[in-house]
């Protein structure tokens, strides 16, 4: 019934191409959990980067999110619907292989999407995440109400002009109705973990990158809100995706 | 379900830049010679010299003086010889220098460049367009402010475009000369010079579509050319006092946005259309007509009109006496108000 | 070419945005920089930022440490530009002066409706 | 060749000759001026028969007319003509139904396709199509092809400005144009001594650094020679000239115009008697290009193309109301595709 429905939700996205066309590989960007494309990634400088860099980005909004349709039911949020509109998006953007680059929730669906189709990823990048559940101790019947690290999180961004809180605390229910696991590991992918050195979310991040052989990054004085703006985080980025 | 809702690529993302409308303008006529070697620009002073407002500055040193050429001094040979261009199978962009000096090539341009296509049923289009600086407000001469739209409205067979500002005189310029129909486009010389962060885009709104340049709830000024920027300067001061005033820039004035016309006047209930030239026959009463035909239950008030007076257009220390003022825009407005 | 002065307040980053905190310059007095070059990532309460340079020119002074939080429209930094050609008439007429504030007598009330 | 020195006023019928040119172009003179002239004939009878509503005849002019179209090649020259051309138009191969078509009133300019014929729109606003022949012929130069620009123009559009224009404009940019000027000696009710300041069209084209030439406009051997000579010019890039053939209007303006009211028969009458088809028919005997019997057979032909021309374009149909909105621009607009509608449901019915 839900595979049904889900083909009635619309994920919107950008395709952005380099005046210079370097790396025929295009850079897929998947934001975290609240925000969208243009907050997350564009705002903080890494659309430029990347077009500075010769490198095309695809950047969807992701269901629930930005300019996207927001159902409020949570069984359309379950991880595999979110997998299945980023193919989709690919497929109809004759887009064969992507470098992808998630942050926090977006790093959640990078890792499925390099699981379920592991011949579309090169390369992946796993931004604010680790091997802590983003969810422990939050009542998901009431996401904001207590004091998580995740509370916080909803609390800021429900009150985000153009977030519906409806939709996301539906989002939270369908990604915690899948918990993260990170067995098996993501082997035979090149893989790099960065978090912030304060981000309480990205706890276990140099842990999940030693398991599935790859490098961690650590940028130091961040959380899980700023860490994404960093220089040093895109500069990493950079340096591991032209490797 | 995904739907693409950006492309951006080299020709659409192009940097924004600092640009005035002249050079906006050079930069379009420069795009426009480079990728079709089929454009011509000529005219009178517009190689050597680069044009009496430097519009065309550079244009032929880069393209040499086959492509961007003067003439003599003769509007009517100047139009004539597009037609022949054009028949010859060449994308003329002729520039007559100043709106007064289209009055000399009125028979090329109304008897032979609006009708060539008409009268041999298809066979020899006219992609011509005449670059006309255009309209008053820089104390120039007399024959040097002139506002001709209406006229050129009138005649079949033309479409008529007016940019308000650098990033519209650029794209629009584009759009005009691929046109296949001939353009009279008129550049409003006292815009000529204030530089604007200018991204410079491919045309992306059909011809014939106006522009929204601030929204408002109260009333709707109607506006191309010149004109635009002022009615913007009422719109600030108007808010001062909690009026909400749309800017509506008509942009093409044939053909003239009608269904836009009515959208944002159907949401105002007020209009007061601002235009340069006389008000007697002027393209102003177009428009009141056209909200009129299409608005008129919704309408709070009877359209208002600022224009130009039925006089000559006057000497350089008449002009702000002659051209609307910021007053009698306000005054316009608060007749629909109070109405 | 004639050099100017032009100093850039933080902008309002969201609706209603009072301040926000620098997080890292990515620019140095003395840099000269392009226009849409990264200058300064901020963090609001809402999202962490980089804004990218109104100008080009070469950067006169920054205005504020790194972690500190600057109000909307106060200084953040200065650059030294190159002061825009005046603009040069054609051969009849006069560039228009731009007023700073047009004058007007008329004021308005707003419609009751 | 003799030595010409037309003038206004004919002594005589002074007889002309062709042997400077080929048997076969003369015989084609002949046959097109003749099937002009039938066709003229035609014509004024189907206005008399209230088919057309007006025409303007050509007559005494075909020698001006067939001579000069035939100096150019169809394939890569182009003619500008007025709305007196048709012995041109007959000449220069254009499809002379849809030509004559402007005359029953069926589509202003003519049906003949322009671009496929090479031969302009017929044009009312003498003297405007003139500057077309210089941009023309610019555009071919900038091209590098080696066409040349034929613009037909009278002795009354020589006053406008628009020939003044041109002419300097050829000059400076060094068009292959060739400025044809039939002068026939009224404009409607005015004569060159009104019309012409100086008296002479051909002598101001020494103003404009061109050659300019007058010929005997009754004289097709004349007309042919100067304008190959003028062409064959154009064509090796050496510039624009002017000619001025000098002939003469024998039938009134048009047909509604009354020239009892401002010339006197006599006139007239000794031009008639200077008639260019017989002159060259004559040539032809004398020179031994055709025989009578040949003649007579081409006279018969001519006759039966003129009739058939006629029939073809008392018989065209008029055009669909609809064909007031076609071609009015290229990619056509909300605004006129609402007044088709309107058109539609309130006129066509």
């Amino acid at each position: 019934m839900s595979a049904n429905l889900a083909g009635d939700v619309t994920m919107r996205y950008v395709d952005l191409h380099p005046q210079a066309p370097g790396d025929g590989v295009p850079v897929l960007l998947l934001h975290g959990f609240g925000t969208d494309f243009g907050m997350n990634w564009r705002a903080a400088g890494w659309a430029q980067a990347l077009e500075t860099a010769g490198r095309r980005v695809i950047g969807p909004d992701l269901r629930g999110h930005g300019t996207s349709d927001k159902p409020t039911d949570s069984a359309l949020y379950l991880p595999e619907h979110f997998v299945a509109d980023l193919l989709a998006m690919l497929d109809e953007s004759g887009v064969d292989k992507v470098d992808v680059v998630g942050y926090s929730m977006g790093s959640r669906l990078a890792w499925e999407l390099a699981s379920t189709a592991p011949e579309r990823v090169r390369r992946v990048v796993l931004g604010g995440f680790g091997t802590k559940n983003a969810f422990a101790g939050t009542d998901l019947s009431d996401p904001g109400s207590g004091d998580t690290p995740f509370d916080t999180v909803y609390r800021t961004v429900a009150a985000l002009p153009g977030n519906d809180a409806a939709a996301l605390a539906a989002c939270a229910r369908g990604q915690a109705a899948r918990p993260f696991e990170a067995e098996p590991p993501l082997t035979g992918i090149p893989l790099m973990v960065v978090s912030g050195a304060r981000d309480a979310l990205a706890e276990g991040a140099a842990e999940l990158a030693e398991r599935c052989g790859g490098t961690h990054v650590e940028i130091p004085g961040r959380d899980h809100a700023n860490a994404v703006s960093s220089r040093a985080f895109r500069q990493a980025v950079l340096d591991f995706l032209a490797g | 379900m995904t739907e693409l809702i950006e492309r951006a690529d080299t020709a659409a993302d192009t940097p924004v830049v600092e640009l005035s409308m002249q050079q906006a303008i050079n930069r379009a006529l420069s795009d426009l010679l480079t990728e079709d070697p089929e454009v011509l620009v000529f005219g009178e002073d517009v190689g050597t010299l680069g044009g009496v407002f430097r519009v065309t500055e550079g244009l032929q040193k880069e393209f040499g003086d086959k492509r961007v050429f003067d003439t003599p001094l003769a509007e009517s040979a100047i139009m004539g010889m597009a037609v022949g261009l054009a028949m010859n199978g060449w994308r003329p962009v002729p520039e007559l220098q100043f709106d007064g000096f289209a009055y000399p090539a009125i028979d090329q341009i109304v008897n032979q460049v609006a009708r060539m296509n008409y009268r041999t049923r298809g066979a020899t289009p006219m992609p011509i367009t005449l670059r006309l600086p255009s309209f008053g407000g820089i104390q120039a001469p007399e024959h040097h402010g002139e506002s001709l739209e209406a006229l050129f409205a009138h005649t079949p067979g033309l479409k008529v475009v007016a940019p308000s500002d650098p990033a519209d005189a650029y794209s629009l310029l584009l759009q005009s000369v691929r046109s296949d129909d001939p353009v009279v486009y008129m550049e409003p010389k006292a815009r000529y010079w204030e530089r604007r962060p200018v991204q410079l885009r491919e045309p992306s709104d059909p011809i014939g579509t106006s522009r929204i340049v601030r929204p408002g709830r109260h009333a709707t000024l109607i506006a191309w050319g010149a004109m635009v920027h002022r009615c913007v300067q009422v719109a600030e001061l108007a808010a001062e006092d909690g009026v909400d005033l749309e800017v509506l820039d008509l942009r093409w004035l044939k053909p003239i946005d009608a269904a836009g016309l009515a959208a944002s006047v159907s949401r105002t209930r007020r209009a007061v259309v601002v235009h340069e030239a006389p008000l007697t026959a002027g393209l102003g009463a177009e428009v009141a007509t056209l909200v009129t035909e299409n608005c008129f239950r919704d309408l709070a008030a009877p359209v208002q009109r600022v224009t130009g007076f039925d006089v000559p257009y006057p000497a350089g220390p008449l002009e702000p006496q002659y051209l609307p003022t910021i007053d009698r825009v306000l005054l316009a407005v608060q007749r629909t108000l109070e109405y | 070419m004639a050099q100017e002065n032009f100093t850039f307040t933080l902008p309002d980053l969201g609706e209603g945005l009072v301040e926000a905190t620098v997080l890292e310059w990515q620019v140095a007095v003395g840099d000269v920089v392009e226009r849409n070059a990264p200058l300064v990532e901020v963090e609001t309460t809402k999202s962490a930022v980089v804004i990218p340079s109104p100008k080009a020119g070469r950067i006169a002074e920054l205005h504020a440490e790194e972690e500190q939080v600057v109000p909307v429209g106060e200084p953040l930094v200065t650059f030294e530009v190159e002061a825009a050609d005046e603009p040069q008439a054609g051969i009849v007429g006069r560039v228009p002066a731009e007023e700073a504030r047009p004058a007007r007598r008329v004021r308005l009330r707003p419609p009751s409706d | 060749m003799r030595p010409v020195s037309p003038t206004h006023e004919p002594a005589g019928r002074e007889a002309i000759d062709v042997d400077h040119l080929s048997p076969d172009l003369t015989r084609a003179l002949y046959r097109d001026m003749r099937t002009a002239r039938d066709l003229d004939t035609e014509a004024i009878a189907l206005q008399r028969q209230g088919v057309f509503p007006a025409y303007v005849s050509v007559r005494g002019q075909e020698a001006a007319q067939v001579a000069s179209a035939s100096a150019l090649d169809p394939a890569r020259d182009f003619v500008f003509p007025t709305y007196r051309e048709m012995a041109s138009a007959l000449a220069y191969g254009v499809e002379m139904v849809g030509y004559m078509s402007t005359h029953r009133a069926l589509w202003h300019g003519g049906l003949h396709d322009v671009a496929a014929s090479r031969f302009g729109a017929v044009n009312a606003v003498v003297g405007g199509p003139v500057p077309h022949a210089v941009g023309w012929a610019v555009g071919e130069r900038l091209r590098g092809d080696d066409g040349v620009a034929l613009a037909y123009f009278g002795d009354g559009a020589s006053s406008e400005g628009d020939i003044h224009e041109a002419m300097n404009f050829a000059g400076v940019f060094g068009a292959p144009v060739v400025f044809f000027c039939q002068n026939n000696q009224w404009a409607l009710s005015v004569p060159n001594d009104r019309q012409i300041a100086g008296g002479s069209v051909s002598a101001r084209a020494g103003g404009y650094g061109m050659p300019g030439v007058l010929v005997d406009g009754n004289d097709a051997g004349a007309v042919h020679q100067a304008t190959a000579e003028a062409v064959a010019r154009a064509r090796r890039g050496e510039g624009p000239s002017v000619i001025e053939a000098l002939t003469y209007r024998v039938e009134p303006h048009s047909t509604s115009d009354d020239p009892g009211r401002y010339r006197d028969e006599s006139e007239t009458e000794r031009w008639r008697d200077r008639d260019p088809v017989t002159l060259l028919r004559e040539a032809l005997l004398a020179a031994g290009h055709a025989d009578e019997a040949h003649l007579a057979e081409v006279d018969a032909r001519a006759a039966k193309e003129a009739e058939r021309i006629r029939d073809g374009v008392a018989n065209a149909p008029e055009p669909d109301g609809s064909d007031l909105f076609t071609h009015v621009f290229r990619e056509t607009t909300e605004e006129l595709t609402r007044q088709r509608r309107t058109w539609q449901e309130e006129v066509e019915l």
